[in-house]
């Protein structure tokens, strides 16, 4: 039987005519772009039209587009680099307690090294609340940094009100794009950000290769330093094909985003619901309306997660968790905590992310296949004692 | 395709999953364990039946991760027919052993498995002492 | 006619068993690594593979091969890594003048924020001299960097006698081998390092993928924070198409090294022998034995670089050259600079980097058409008026 | 495969790279322009022949990179035909433009070519100068 993938949020396969499109610059076209010659002049001329062909999508300028190695890099270099070429200013950074790690590590790094750090809660939904962002701004404030849409529980964030609020207080404004990018629309100038983080795996692009849009004027030092690419904002040889294939990437997703945004939020609405009903004591995590097309959290209690996750995987369906069973820390997510859930329930999420090859069938089949499941382990849970 | 999950887990390990042994709980046990905690996401529950200083049955309860499962059943499976000496001699490692192993990050649900164990133990341990005085 | 490529040393075109290693990770084995479910533990077990490759070809264990976007980020990372983790034991580097910039602008980055570098001068051949390192370490001293080859001039540093000397003094010492990889044989006990630098891209693998080496026990902080990634000292979704093609080219490299670097060994040979015997005013920079077995490097009196390369290029042939007139910078390159070259010896300089493809016609045809280029520009060159 | 260059010259400097106009020198020049340094690369000295307070004709000689030599190339077809004043005239821009533009790396050396033309003038003007008063 056909595997069913629902963890799109994780990583997406990368589309056939992506593929194709970076096949020449991997033999053929293979020149290393800073060199003068032809063999380098034509994987430059490549990488600048992809430049272009992003650029022009979120509504941004060319040179305003730095190309990275993903979505880490591009959060690294947006705040250590705003923090370093802005320290003479103020050492004080907003952000909020939902954010990946790709933007909380390098903040925890930056704390390490004399910086302040706000973390703002978020309400039950995951929602940021602007005028709290206002609240927190100090003289000293040099950065705002609050995610497009969360990748555990799909909650959109009010953007551009917090782009208003940060143009108004004069404070740089950088949002964690990986989420959105190719899934629902974005224009740089309509979000009012100076710095957006963007990955190329999330929309059916390349693993491996990202970007930081900075506005103009932004000042931001660099993250990787060394040879003069990329305008001397990130060294380091350009992936050319990765490049190639988010460029193209970028290009198919603009071109379905609407259609296909459409359908999976029909197909996430029969799964919520399927399982609100097949299943008892259950829960959506996450905001009702304002969510990613595509994504599904929800938390099963008494049991857990990966012991869910591993069930299904058996039967073929490949889903995530927000426990922490499989991660180093013995902690479960830091969202789902945020969002006020007990820690057993924290444990016991699972959330389904649905993609370009998500069928009727699929969602049918986790409603079938997931029932059991959960009867299988409560029967095992010390936590439903009481009711057995 | 099959799915494969080996880089993760041991095929024992998923076999005791799959089929977890002594599920369950014992009616008046000889012991109890109940170790772990909701925060870190693993709640085992260990019961014991004690015969002449003889563990005759154990059953389990347990919320946690495939490791947690697994080692619960394993362990389970292990002190059956072993005197209260022996059973107390098994450690986490024995226990991770039993099962091809465990990923690193995992090993601290054997540790949790000797500890329901040993919990279990001194619970049957004080309660038989406390029949002794009462008899006395 | 078909185009001669002399630039190798710049970038490779990816080896055509490379790209089918890496082609089913796009599309069909696409999971991310830290999923817990098959599509994700297949993923992971393929990296793991390409890491095991890699750490026994240089002698490595597994898990001190850290996967990085390149060889920039892996030089990043192991400079500021360690100085970051180690600055409370001292905040002295000790380089060298003719390291790449992957490792000058780390190192001049750190300086702005309070450390301390020494940059070691070379000989006319680029040699670094062992005893000078000794000489420079200090008890503030927590790292040497020198890197195993150049790039420009194709010298080979005596890494293993620095890595001695290191090792008695108690201080870390890495290397930066994107040029030696897959070139000349590396062991890293061999040569007593405690990092080493490598990039995919130079050795017939993709561009995008690199990977640092660290010693067990070696103390070096994250250069990308966020998840857990690579034992949590490099987050990012890992670009398992990349690493999968590093670890097939390393293999590939392995196997063809000894016989490959024979035969480069012999046309560089004639090629330098052709261009002093044709051309007037030359000379070859570098050392002329110890030098990587791919590289001539020359300076063409009265002559400026770019003018010859795109001559050259006219030509169908490409080159590459250490004058500044491509960068945003007008200096030359520091590195013939640093040989005691004067500007315009060093503004004069091209650079010719065999690989794979080239045979001996290709040889023979740079020896047939450079004369007459160097001719054409002489005669309008101000600084041979007085010959004219 | 035809060489493709065009992302980094335009069609119009890669022409002037390629067949440079008015290489060389002139014999006992009017005036005579020597600018630029081996430091930065581009060295480019610029002759010119001017009678009646008209360039008949403009030579160079340039060490420099391929924007280098087409300007050097550009601005001596430009001068020729002009008067003294129109000359001056002549802007790094206006040279950049005839070429159909340079990359923004290579706008030192239209400057150059500016810098060479005017001081060739100059040159004229102070020979001329002295050759007038020396007839007074
Ligand atoms: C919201 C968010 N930010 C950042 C990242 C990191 O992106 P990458 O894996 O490309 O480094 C991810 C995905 O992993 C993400 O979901
Ligand atoms: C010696 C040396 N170090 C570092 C690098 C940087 O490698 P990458 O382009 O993969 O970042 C290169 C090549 O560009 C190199 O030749």
């Amino acid at each position: 039987m056909k595997r069913v993938y629902l963890d799109y949020a994780a990583t997406t396969p990368t589309h056939p005519d992506v593929v194709t499109a970076m096949l020449p610059y991997l033999n053929d076209t293979f020149g290393n772009p800073s060199s003068i010659h032809s063999f380098g002049q034509e994987a430059k001329g490549a990488i600048e039209e992809a430049r272009e062909t992003i650029a022009a999508l979120i509504g941004a300028k060319n040179d305003e587009i730095v190309f990275t190695s993903g979505g880490t890099e591009a959060d690294n270099f947006a705040i250590k680099g705003v923090a370093y070429a802005n320290e003479h200013r103020g050492n004080h950074i907003i952000t909020n307690s939902i954010e990946h790690h790709a933007v909380i590590e390098p903040l925890k790094f930056l704390e390490r090294r004399g910086f302040k750090v706000t973390y703002l809660p978020v309400d039950q939904y995951g929602m940021v609340d602007p005028q709290g962002v206002r609240k927190a701004v100090s003289e000293k404030t040099i950065l705002i940094s609050v995610m497009h849409a969360n990748n555990e529980i799909g909650t959109i964030e009010p953007i551009a009100e917090i782009g208003r609020i940060a143009k108004e207080m004069g404070v740089y404004f950088h949002t964690d794009a990986a989420q959105t990018i190719g899934h629902i629309p974005i224009k740089v100038n309509e979000l009012g950000v100076d710095l957006l983080a963007i990955s190329a795996h999330k929309l059916y692009g390349p693993k491996g290769v990202g970007a930081l849009y900075v506005r103009k004027g932004t000042k931001v030092a660099p993250f990787m330093h060394g040879g003069e690419q990329e305008r001397r904002r990130r060294a380091s040889t350009e992936n050319v094909p990765g490049i190639v294939g988010f460029g193209k990437a970028m290009q198919i997703a603009q071109n379905e985003m609407g259609t296909e945004a459409e359908r999976l939020t029909l197909l996430r609405g029969g799964l919520i619901e399927g399982l609100l009903e097949r299943i008892d004591d259950i829960q959506l995590n996450g905001h009702p309306r304002k969510r990613l097309p595509n994504n599904v959290n929800v938390s099963v209690q008494f049991v857990e997660g990966e012991s869910m996750l591993l069930n299904l995987d058996m039967e073929g369906i490949a889903a995530s968790t927000g426990s922490a069973c499989s991660s180093s820390s013995l902690e479960p997510s830091h969202v789902l905590l945020a969002l006020g859930l007990p820690h057993e329930q924290a444990h016991g999420s699972l959330r389904f992310t649905l993609g370009r090859e998500t069928t009727e069938e699929e969602i049918e089949r986790v409603l079938e296949v997931l029932p059991p499941i959960v009867a299988k382990l409560r029967s095992m849970s010390p936590l439903l004692k009481s009711r057995v | 395709m099959a799915p494969n999950i080996r880089s993760l887990y041991s095929e024992k390990v998923m076999e005791h999953f799959k089929n977890p042994r002594n599920v369950g709980e014992i009616e008046n046990p000889d012991g109890t364990g109940h170790v772990g905690n909701p925060v870190c996401g693993d709640i085992m529950e260990l019961y014991i039946r004690v015969n002449d200083g003889v563990i005759t049955d154990a059953k389990f309860k347990t919320f946690g991760c495939g490791a947690a499962i697994a080692t619960s059943s394993m362990v389970t499976e292990m002190v059956k027919g072993k005197t209260i000496e022996e059973a107390l001699e098994i450690s986490n490692h024995a226990v991770a052993e039993a099962l091809d192993g465990l990923p690193p990050i995992k090993m601290h649900c054997s540790v949790l498995a000797e500890e329901a164990l040993k919990s279990a133990i001194d619970d049957y341990l004080n309660n038989s002492q406390g029949m002794d005085l009462e008899s006395e």
